[in-house]
């Protein structure tokens, strides 16, 4: 019998070594696996290489995995935000190595690790900085740069619910990485809300098919959910806004992405 | 009348050359103005990069969804016919040239279309270039909404970028506070003025030799 | 307001010239738009271009376009079928041309095309007689061979539902090639059992958004379908098993696919 | 006892030999065979290559449903847990590695892993491919199953294959109705041998210097 799902988020990151290229799916706060990097930070890697679109914000998750100095390098395309201050302080300091890459590049390469595609030639970028070093070719008139495959040791993924063959699924743009990294990485260890019966996910609309997946792990309902239902009543860090409204940088929004 | 469009005034100018059932996405900062300024009745189909088609305006307080961010990582709503895809799917509907339209801001535009938009190239920057490189080059159409003018008095309007380029040759209009240029083979051609701004006004400022659209059939749907 | 529903297969099919390079989707009869093939017969151009993994089988669809002499070329994966006799009998009299392509590589360079990709480097088919001609390359040790994207004019596709927007969803492996087809054809056309509201597909469940989408045509319900539900009662062909228990040929299967 | 295994012996043998949890691709042919003899108990999750993890045997008369079909064409179930996908999705799963095993049938293995199954190269044959050759190329694991001599009685392990290849290197092992091989650095080595068949009878069979699988770990599940 198949059964991926694993007891807590300790045996989930378990084994990621030092020196491990860490896939970590989200785009900003929607679809980071928090609970999988507060994890990995309490089993202590370190050296690691971050493949992620975002470099982190406020002190949680990817911030907080940068601020205690775990993370080498990483590659992204967009660290910087208002609150990635700890992305910053480390990158100014020296103390991290940037690879930064076209977002559709980034995501277009994660795939063609998990689709065995040896490179590809792709149109963004042309004559840019970030065009340097490359292999120019031209195609029917256009040109284009070959970009290389990007593969990991671990992908964390956070997804809404998972069966014990792997099947995942997500919700609305917490969608964004988690599929293309499934796919990209040796070890993927995917967050869920919940766990369900095998049978229980319409086949029709599973997005990542259990053969990409290692191991999922339940971390109960997302703050905004009840019962699967929207509920609303957070901010955009799923925060509770009862709480947080005499906070004033609680209205404030994360920085942009482009 | 003023001499320059406010933002509400340039986006409201923006979305009406937005036909109805464009799919378009608008950059992050002023462009998604535009999408407050969609003539009513229309469908304008809005696609953020991180994998939504058919997005919606901005939720009711309360009603904040954090699954649920544009590319500007700002809630949204989901619009009856939404559909959500992963980051590859909704980067190669970019780079497929499914869009119609992009609608950026800009550092620089060139008067061969380049752009310039993701880097000012000061030394002690931390570069970050998220989907500006991929919506430059994706989009059948990439327009630019911006001032003319930078706040040290510069033109954004160039004979060619200083800053580190975006994309070569992608652009195809530039919405500003005080013209809208097309970028043609002959370099900008000023497609309309606004308020008290002269061609001539224009070309001291942006120290181009700017031309004028001729037959422009605007594409105006509202 | 858009709507792409068009009001019947005629116009669905309007304006293919001949010439025309025309992806047509399915996988042996699951997912093949007979229907739009039919139309497209009756519309009458010629010397068209098929990209589709098989050549057609019996009498029908695909089979029957060919047998009407309207395909000057074939790009496939498996022409050959036991009941693939008018691919077979125009091949052997040399009215047609054949273009060879592994499955996967065929897929891969439809998506290529949809995605913007100029070309992708594929280890499939290194070393077998369909390498020769194409650049080689060795990445990583491992020699790959470049592929080109394939691009259509026209797609012919066929799903379950579409909405007005032309978002679409698939039924079970009647999806295989129709999503990468849409995404590679400059207008794309999908025949559906049923055109249902905006709204009532769901957002995480559509397969191919519409914006891959030009015409939408209803063609009425599958057979072995009653209101949505499977009830059966059909052969491969989707034919009512009563009607030919009498037909030892009925009880015989499509030939295989490698 | 004869001296060969009839062909559901030889797919019980081989489903022998799959691990719980597997993830198989079946080709057409004599290989889907393997479906029917997957120890009880075990769970094995088939991927046929038009867009289906999770497939199940084949339905009850009057349930044939023309949307599921394998890869052979032939009706199939849908197992609680099943997934689909599109085509390209499909073959990148392949091709990307994350199969654990392909069983494929073949006209020649030769000794170092070359596979041909998809053409004799007759001159009046008409060409078809399929998956073969993304099939051979994509599983961590191909293994053959096949007659060891083909009907005119030339023995399909050979030096070189002489038929137009499929993949080349890609075979692990190969099962026979006579005895299973490896494919080793040093050419095929037997894994077992079946019936009355003897090495000597193999090594004038197939006309190869054969060797001996040691310490043959063989993961049995069952």
């Amino acid at each position: 019998m198949i059964d991926k799902t694993v007891a807590d988020l300790r045996e989930a990151v378990a084994g990621i070594r030092d020196g491990a290229t860490v896939m970590v799916g989200g785009f900003g706060r929607a679809g980071q696996p928090v609970e999988l990097i507060d994890a990995l930070i309490d089993a202590g890697a370190s050296e690691l290489t971050i493949v992620s679109n975002n470099a982190g914000g406020g002190d949680v998750g990817l911030a907080r995995l940068i601020a205690e100095g775990r993370v080498r390098k990483v590659v992204c395309s967009f660290p910087r935000q208002s609150d990635s201050w700890h992305f910053d302080r480390a990158y100014r300091e020296g103390r991290l190595e940037l690879e930064l890459v076209p977002q559709g590049n980034l995501a277009e390469r994660i795939r063609a690790a998990g689709a065995g595609i040896g490179a590809f030639y792709s149109p963004t970028a042309v004559g840019t900085p970030l065009a340097e070093g490359k292999e120019h070719r031209e195609i029917d008139g256009r040109t284009y740069l070959l970009e290389h495959p990007i593969r990991a040791d671990v992908a964390l993924i956070s997804g809404l619910r998972a069966d014990r063959w792997g099947n995942v699924v997500y919700r609305r743009t917490a969608r964004n990485f988690g599929p293309i990294m499934a796919t990209a990485a040796t070890t993927t260890v995917v967050q869920v809300d919940e766990i369900v019966p095998l049978g229980s996910l319409d086949p029709e609309a599973i997005v990542t098919p259990g053969i990409f997946v290692d191991r999922v792990v339940a971390v109960g309902n997302r703050r905004w959910l009840r019962d699967g239902e929207f509920v609303g009543g957070v901010d955009l860090q799923g925060e509770p806004l009862a709480e947080r409204l005499d906070d004033p940088a609680a209205t404030s929004t994360a920085g942009g992405d482009r | 009348m003023t001499d320059r469009l406010d933002r509400d005034a340039l986006a409201r100018r923006v979305a009406a050359d937005i036909p109805d059932g464009a799919y378009v996405n608008l950059g992050i900062g002023a462009p998604t103005l535009v999408a407050d300024h969609l003539p009513p009745g229309s469908e304008v189909i809005l696609h953020t990069e991180n994998g939504m088609l058919g997005m919606g305006p901005a939720p009711a307080p309360g009603h904040v969804d954090p699954d649920l961010i544009n590319a500007g990582k700002l809630a949204v709503t989901e619009l009856p016919g939404a559909a959500y895809f992963h980051h590859a799917d909704s980067f190669g509907m970019m780079r497929g040239g499914h869009l119609d339209l992009c609608i950026l801001g800009a550092f620089q535009v060139s008067q061969t279309g380049d752009l310039a938009n993701w880097s000012t190239g000061a030394p002690d920057a931390i570069p970050a270039v998220g989907g500006a490189m991929d919506l430059a080059i994706g989009a059948k159409d990439v327009y630019v909404m911006t001032d003319l003018m930078t706040k040290g008095g510069e033109s954004k309007l160039v004979a060619a970028c200083t800053y580190p380029l975006t994309g070569v040759g992608c652009v195809t209009r530039v919405y500003t506070d005080r013209a809208v240029f097309d970028v043609t083979p002959e370099g900008f051609a000023v497609r309309e003025l606004f308020g008290t701004t002269t061609l001539d006004e224009l070309r001291e400022l942006t120290g181009l030799a700017l031309t004028v659209v001729v037959e422009a059939a605007t594409p105006e749907e509202s």
